[in-house]
This record gives C-alpha cells, sequence and structure tokens, in this order.
C-alpha cells in the first residue's frame, strides 16, 4: 500500500477508485466539482477534471 | 505454430503448472508464439496435486458433516462411512473435467505443447526429447515438490507426503501431521471428518502461522471443539516405526503415536540439474531469484510461480505469469502487490485474508497508527443458520484505509474476493459501510465489520 | 428516556421491523431520545416471517439435498426424510437467537421501546395503549402483509400465505405456488427438497421476472432439471377446493390440483386505518410516497421499508432507517442508489444481482452502447466441485464502468458483496481483472468474468 493510503478523505467521492485515480493525476479532489448525489464526486467527474483542467 | 528445428519461439516456457500455463495462454493471446514444455500432465500440482484435489476433498468431507449432524436441522439421515473410493473417483471427476477444460484451452490458443522432461540449454533454449527448442525468452516454470528434512524419510507408506495423503486408497485410523500450515491444517480438517484421530504438531507457536494471531487462535479454538489434536512450539525430533504405524518424538519430550505421519513442512522449490546454475541465473537455496518484474539476472530469461521465493499459491502463479507475458508482449505492467493477494485455509472453519497482520501493520505504520476491529459472526443471521462461529477483523491506518481484513468461519473464503477489492483499491470503512449488504448474507457481516468501523455499527454493540 | 406524559422525542418510529428498527438504533447511536412503537414483535417481518426463517428453511433444504446426494461425493448415508417438528425447532432457535440480540441492541442503545398498535393521532404524534407519543419527528414504518386478490380468499388451511407456509406443521404432497417471484420460488426450492411435488403458476413469461432475462432462463432450467413444475404466462382464474385438496384453473386453461395453494403474489403495505391519511400524508394506492431522502409531504413525517414503494427488502429498510435517522440528526445524507442494491433469491440454485438488466441498461445507454458477457461457472473449479451450474453475465457501457452483475448457481448470493463494490464504485472492467482472485473459489469467476470482459479471459475461451 502507498503511504497515501493513510491520508484523510476530505472530499466526499463516490468510491476509492476516484480517490486513486485522481491521486495518479496529481489532481486535487477540493477543485473538482462533484456532480453526483449530493454533490458526491464521480467517476465521470474526474475523467473530465483530469481531460481539461480546472483553472 | 509448427515445432520444427527451425523456429524460434517468442517465449518457450518450462512447467505447465499455474505460473507457466497462464504465461502460455496470456502470451498466446497477445499474438506470441508460445512453447509450453510438462514433463507430467498440464495444470501442475495445483489441478493435479493440490488446490483442486484437496479442495474436493474438503467439500467431500464438509457433506460427510453435514450428513452426520443432519438432524440439527431437521433432517433424518444415518450417515454410514466415508466410501473412500467413491471420495477419490469424485474427487478424480473433478480434476479430469478441468483437466479437460484446460487442454481444450491451450490446444484453442494454439500453444505448442510439449510432452517432456525440460532442461534449460542456452540462454534462450530449453532441450526437450532430444530436441532444442528455441525461444527469445524463456520462462522458467518448474514449481515445487514436497520438502522433507533430514532424518525424516518420506516412504510413501507410513511416512507420507501430500502427494500420497490425496490418493491413499484407506482411511487410517489416526494420524500425525507435521506442520500446521494450510497444508496440514486442510488435511486435519479432512481426516476428522472422515473419522481419523489427528494431532497436528507444528513448531511455531500457532497454528496457520502467517495468518494475523487473531485467526490463528479462533482456528485452534474451532479445532479444539472438532476434537482435532495440536502441539504447538514442539518441534519434531524423530521418527520411528512401530508393529502397526509410526512413534513421532519433539523436542520438547513429546510421544505420539499414530498409523501414519504425513509430513506438511512446507515445499521446495524444483531447479536441481535442470541447467539454471549453469547458465548463470542467480539463484538462492533452490529458489530462482527475480526481480518485481519476474526477471531473472539472465535478460532472456523469467521465472514464477512456486520457483521463485513469492507466496506458494496458484492464482499468485497466475499473476506472475500474466505479468510476464504481457512484460515479454510488450505491455506496459504493474508490479504486484503481494500483500494484496488473497488467502484462504479451506479448512473446517475457513480462514480468509488479505492485507496486512495487525502485527505488520504495527510495524509498518506504528502502533499508534494502527486501529482494528472485530466483528462476532454470532450477530451474523446466515452464519447462524450455518451453525458456524468465526470473526471478521479489520485492520485500519487511523482515519485512512483498511489494510487488513482476516475472517474465520464456514464458507468465509467467498468472502476474501469482496476483502480484497476494499484492500486493493484502499477503501475508507465508510466507503464501505454506505454500502448496505445483502441481508441475510455471509457478506453482511464484512458490512456489519465496516459500519462498525465508520462508528455506526448497526446490528452490533458500540 | 422515561416515557412520561411530558416528554418529547426527537424522534417517534411506528413499527419495529427492519426500516422502523435500524432507524431507532442509528438515531438513538446519533443522540436522539427515540420511541419506538411495535405491535407485535420486534424485528417484524424479516426476522420473524420472512428473510430469517425462510433462510433457515432454505438451509435444511440444502442439507437434505445433500444427504440425498451424499454418495456422489463418496459419503455414505441414507435419507430417511424430513423431520418436520426438527426443521421448525432449527428455524426457530435461529430466530430466538437473533432476536434475542437485536433486544439486546435495542436496550442498550436506549431506545423507549413501547409495545402496542399505535395510530398517527398529529403530523408530530401517536397514539398507543391509550396514550399519546409525542415527537418532533415521525417515521412511519409499518411494513407490508401478502396480499391476495378478489376470488381468492387466504383461508391459512389449503389456501395459505407465506405466514402460514413457514409454520405448517406438516409436508403435503403437492402444492401450487401462486407466483413465481423471489419468495414463489424459495418456497418452491425448500418444498421440492422437502419431497413436495411442486407447481408454480407465474403470469409473467419468466419466474424471478424483475431479474435479467438471462438469469431467469438459468434458473427455470435448473427447476426443470430439480423437477419443479412451472407455468409460465398462466394467469390465475379461480379456485375451488377439491375433497382433499384444491383446484387452480389459469385464464389459458390449465387446471392444476393440490394438496395446498400457497399464495406468493406480492405484498401490500399496512397502512390502513392507521390515521396517515387524516394527518395529510400523501399516499398512493397503500402506499406512501416519499422522495429520495424519505420524506413525506408532512414536513415532520418520514417513511422507510415496505410501507413506501421502493424495492422490498429488509436491506432495503435498514439503509432507508439509517438515512432517515442521519437526516434527523442533521448529518449530510446521500440518496440510495436503489440500482445498486444487491437482490439474493436464495433458492438452489441461487440468483444474485446489482445494478442494471442488460434490457435496463439498453434502455439507459442505448443498444450500441451496451456490453455483455457471460462466464459459465463450468469452468470454475469450485463451482465443479459444488457440482453445481449457472453463469455469471456482466452488462458495461461500452469503455465504461460496469453496470450489471447477475448471477446463478449455488452459494453464488454471497458474491453480490464483491459485485455491489463494483457496480456501486463505478469500476470498470480491467480494475477488477487486475486483481488476481483466490483459487479454488467461486469468486474466482467474478474475477474470471471481469478478465474476459476486460479482453484478457484467463480460464475460458476467448
Ligand atoms: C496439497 C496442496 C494444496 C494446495 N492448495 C492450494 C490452494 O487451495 N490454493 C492455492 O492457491 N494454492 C494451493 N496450493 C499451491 C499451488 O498448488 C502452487 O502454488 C501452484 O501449483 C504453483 O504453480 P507452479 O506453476 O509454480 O508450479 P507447479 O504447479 O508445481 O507446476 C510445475 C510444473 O512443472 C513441471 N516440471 C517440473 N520440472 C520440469 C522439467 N524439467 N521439464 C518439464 N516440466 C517440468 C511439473 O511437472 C509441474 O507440472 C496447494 C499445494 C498443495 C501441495
Ligand atoms: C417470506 C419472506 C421472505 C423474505 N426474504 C427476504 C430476504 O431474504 N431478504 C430481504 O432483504 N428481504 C426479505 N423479505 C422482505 C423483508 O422481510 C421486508 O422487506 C422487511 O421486513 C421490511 O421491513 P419493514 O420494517 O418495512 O416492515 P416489517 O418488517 O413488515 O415491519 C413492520 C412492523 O410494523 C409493525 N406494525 C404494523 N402496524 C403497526 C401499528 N399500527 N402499530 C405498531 N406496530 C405496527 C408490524 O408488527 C411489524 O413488526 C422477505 C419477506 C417475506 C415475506
Amino acid at each position: 500500500v502507498a503511504p497515501a493510503a493513510a491520508a484523510p478523505a476530505v472530499v466526499a467521492v463516490i468510491s476509492p477508485l476516484v480517490r486513486r485515480i485522481a491521486r495518479e493525476h496529481g489532481l486535487d479532489l477540493a477543485q473538482v466539482p462533484g456532480t453526483g448525489p449530493d454533490g458526491l464526486i464521480t467517476r465521470r467527474d474526474v475523467e473530465r477534471a483530469i481531460e481539461r483542467p480546472v483553472e | 505454430m509448427a515445432n520444427d528445428a527451425s523456429t524460434v519461439f517468442d517465449v518457450v516456457i518450462l512447467g505447465g503448472g499455474s505460473g507457466g500455463y497462464a504465461a502460455a495462454l496470456r502470451g498466446a493471446q497477445l499474438g506470441l508464439s508460445v512453447a509450453l514444455i510438462e514433463k507430467g500432465e498440464l495444470g501442475g500440482t495445483c489441478l493435479h496435486r493440490g488446490c483442486i484435489p484437496t479442495k474436493a476433498l474438503l467439500h467431500a468431507a464438509e457433506v460427510a458433516d453435514e450428513t452426520r449432524e443432519a438432524a440439527d436441522f431437521g433432517v433424518l439421515a444415518t450417515f454410514q462411512g466415508i466410501d473412500i473410493k467413491g471420495v477419490h473417483k469424485y474427487k478424480d471427476d473433478v480434476v479430469a473435467g478441468l483437466y479437460k477444460g484446460l487442454q481444450g484451452l491451450v490446444a484453442s490458443r494454439k500453444v505448442t505443447f510439449i510432452q517432456g522432461e525440460g532442461r534449460l540449454s542456452s540462454q534462450t533454449s530449453v532441450d526437450v526429447n532430444g530436441q532444442r527448442i528455441e525461444g527469445r525468452h524463456i520462462v522458467l516454470a518448474t514449481g515445487s515438490v514436497p520438502r522433507s528434512i533430514p532424518g525424516l524419510d518420506i516412504d510413501g507408506d507410513r511416512i507420507i507426503s501430500s502427494d500420497h495423503a490425496l490418493k491413499l486408497d484407506y482411511i487410517p485410523k489416526s494420524a500425525i501431521i507435521l506442520g500446521g500450515g494450510v497444508i496440514g491444517c486442510e488435511f486435519a480438517s479432512v481426516w476428522k471428518s472422515f473419522g481419523v484421530d489427528v494431532t497436528i504438531v507444528e513448531g511455531l507457536p500457532h497454528l496457520v502461522p502467517l495468518e494475523d494471531e487473531n485467526s490463528s487462535k479462533l482456528l485452534e479454538r474451532a479445532f479444539r471443539k472438532r476434537g482435532i489434536k495440536f502441539e504447538l512450539k514442539s518441534r519434531f525430533s524423530g521418527v520411528e516405526y512401530t508393529a502397526e504405524g509410526v512413534r513421532v518424538s519433539t523436542e520438547n519430550g513429546k510421544s505420539i503415536e499414530a498409523d501414519v505421519l504425513l509430513v506438511a513442512i512446507g515445499r521446495g522449490p524444483v531447479s536441481t540439474g535442470l541447467g539454471y546454475e549453469e547458465q548463470g541465473v542467480a539463484m538462492d537455496r533452490g529458489y530462482v531469484l527475480v526481480d518485481e518484474y519476474l526477471r531473472t539476472n539472465v535478460p532472456t530469461i523469467s521465472a514464477v510461480g512456486d520457483l521463485v521465493p513469492t507466496l506458494q499459491l496458484a492464482h499468485v502463479g497466475f499473476a506472475e505469469g500474466i505479468l510476464v507475458a504481457e512484460r515479454i508482449a510488450g505491455l506496459k505492467v504493474v508490479p504486484i502487490d503481494y500483500d494484496g493477494i488473497p488467502r484462504v485455509t479451506y479448512s473446517n472453519p475457513e480462514v480468509a485474508s488479505v492485507g496486512l497482520t495487525e502485527a505488520k501493520a504495527v510495524e509498518q505504520y506504528g502502533k499508534e497508527k494502527v486501529v482494528t476491529l472485530k466483528y462476532n459472526l454470532a450477530g451474523n443471521g446466515k452464519s447462524k443458520i450455518l451453525k458456524t462461529a468465526g470473526e471478521i477483523k479489520l485492520v485500519q491506518v487511523k482515519d485512512g484505509a483498511v489494510v487488513g481484513v482476516h475472517m474465520v468461519g464456514a464458507r468465509m473464503g467467498e468472502q476474501v474476493g469482496e476483502a480484497q477489492l476494499i484492500y486493493n483499491w484502499e477503501a475508507l470503512p465508510a466507503e464501505v459501510a454506505q454500502l448496505i449488504h445483502a441481508h441475510p448474507s455471509q457478506s453482511e457481516a464484512l458490512g456489519e465489520a465496516h459500519l462498525a468501523l465508520a462508528g455506526k455499527p448497526l446490528h452490533a454493540h458500540d
């Protein structure tokens, strides 16, 4: 397990996979708008953010 | 792919067990030309002398136990004994069916299968049946065989290995099992269900000593209840033949008699005399040394499975074989996280785990960073229905991911699939807890454990 | 929390079944003062007349089958029949144990449990035992009861509901089951194992009609093999008593006789005469209408479980109860994705699923965007060992996540835990395929199916 596993998730994401994708792309989840139920960040949200990074 | 003298294969694989055939199947799928050399039967230890036949015996044992205890469920039945011939027929049919399937698979993927005993003859060739098979890459996958220790000669009659135990055409009255690891505990479980008086002799302080101590203790409790005897911290010192059987003595002065002695103290790599050292392959005590991409020190040679010093499990062999094939085919590969490999002991009760034991987690993260939680299966409806006892223990990095899942109980081996996703995907307890599991099921226990760890136990006391 | 006249509870819950008690336990855990009103037994349908007793019967049935077929595994045994008293004792013991556990849990969490039949008397109170219980919030959780249709009077003797079937103190020679949904198929499975001649009558074209058509077909094939008869597309038209039993006729002209008729055509909400409409709660055909946060149109009133028109499952009740408690306690809650709820029919073989059926996926994403894959359990070692047949069918959005997992086979219900993570965590096939599963296990079949979907089948033909 990467040491990053210990970092608390402050942002609500739909799944641990989403957190991992964000981490692998150096994406700050706090900057990603969530479109899931109740603002949850979904897989599509991070994928979109990776394609065109938020300014 | 024709196998004439001029052919140079992309990959030549020595050994057709789990590791070797997985590499062959995946390689062929990726368009590589593959030769697979096997001296015995395709499928190797796992299919013919390991995973599959033992699990068939364990299921026959389960049927025996359920039949014996049928009245507890309102089913009227008389258990009359084990028909060992019938057991073998059932087991052999299972093996034969899977063997046929595997042969068909290898044929359909156009792998060149060569029957014969091979020997590494250069860094890019294997000699077999007097022929030289050339390959741009060589994969060593010759596996392992039962190990013994000096002073302990496996005679195949009263002193046997798992190979013999799987073919025993009678049921001994009593048996001593040397070694309380996975294989020892599985045979102890089968034999006890078959009516054998079983004693396990283990040098370490616990059965299944690689598991979290909690799992070992739960298994020991269950075995004690089932009447399986065991001597822990008892190192083997000698064995002698008695009139009818054997007498085993231990360094701490115990002396135990039984009809047979099963030696289950581990398995050693198959590598002597196969030309590995001559071709410059770096080795250690018979194991072939590899890096995290399963490469040996010789650029053209890889090695996988029980032959390399990683966990000796069939699915580790699969994973390693696939990784090597993909690497050779030029795909991007990711090293295997061996802690993320699921481990199951298929005894009654089953022991299953993935990730770190508490002890390892403490070592890795420090005591104050490690949180654990135990969920007792007594609160789980389905487990109650199965009349099984056990626990799930979770190991978590404080405020972080679940890094260890340890389970004991009937059928809990099947829960390791879910546990494996939780560990490998680095899930937080709350992310699992959020998903309410099917009621009533044993998977629900995994859900409840995560609910509890997330601070919101449902069917458990706070 | 003392229950005197001046107390105003944070939450008053009407009905102590899965939905109600989950809300109570979670509410109390979050520091809310909770009153839980139950006219019958804490635990409701699921614990006393639903999930738990049926699954105990199904396990007794499994033991009966294994005992009968013991010889196929080399175990010598004679099956002598079912001791129905013994079955009930086993079943009742399971229920009693869990009931005791639940009572202890409710007591330890300091929930005020009130025994009695309640009635909504205002938007913030319930009257019970001549007393008015006030709450800032009310949760309606009065559940459901077996439904019938005009012209079909459940007499509790020859024409029975699941409530009666669970207590039947004899084993009928023959039975007709009206309704091939989950409950109907589960009873068909139990009874067949108990030696009953069973015929299911279903109006729709398939058994378990809410499942993916592939699962229905596999179940039908398995039932046919087991000798469970079924008439599909056969709508009930009438029933009459015969000398010894009943005769059922269908609109398509069939006439079937049997000792008993089990009516399993669905369950209706318990809401008549309970004051819901009088207090202005919006309803539809007896169901209480709620939004995605389980709020009714009355701000102080929520409703959960079988009383609201969502999936009638115990764990849906749990999830809804927990959500309501957390919302009332001021926590941030996320609406439930009902497609992500695991569904299991515990017949032999089991049917389990999560996510979308192929038909629904096509509806949602369009035909050209939907990919499916079937993995036959014939290639799965552990399933072979269990001598079970079945399949896993995956539904994927092209190049995207797995949006449906549909499984049939003995014990496959336990695989829905892993499937649930895959669906709810939006996993791509390759992310599952990457993790090599434990060998040999049924979870491995799930792994193989994802390997195949990711284009790299291991133990399956390309
Ligand atoms: C009793 C028992 C139970 C087990 N249960 C499980 C279990 O439940 N789950 C699990 O994951 N693992 C289990 N294992 C372990 C599993 O069987 C091994 O990890 C797995 O078989 C290793 O695969 P392998 O390909 O490395 O080696 P092997 O399976 O040993 O295959 C090596 C092959 O190479 C061939 N070979 C060797 N030398 C030559 C040569 N010179 N020329 C040609 N061919 C050669 C051999 O004939 C053999 O077929 C069990 C093992 C045993 C003994
Ligand atoms: C045969 C059968 C098998 C089933 N198997 C499964 C299964 O395997 N898995 C699964 O998930 N689901 C299963 N279910 C469904 C499951 O039982 C229900 O979904 C679940 O019980 C619903 O919970 P509930 O709290 O909404 O309602 P209930 O469990 O019906 O609880 C409602 C409670 O309210 C009480 N009540 C009603 N009116 C009043 C009143 N006026 N005052 C006081 N108390 C009142 C009732 O006494 C009852 O205890 C099964 C159902 C049946 C019938």
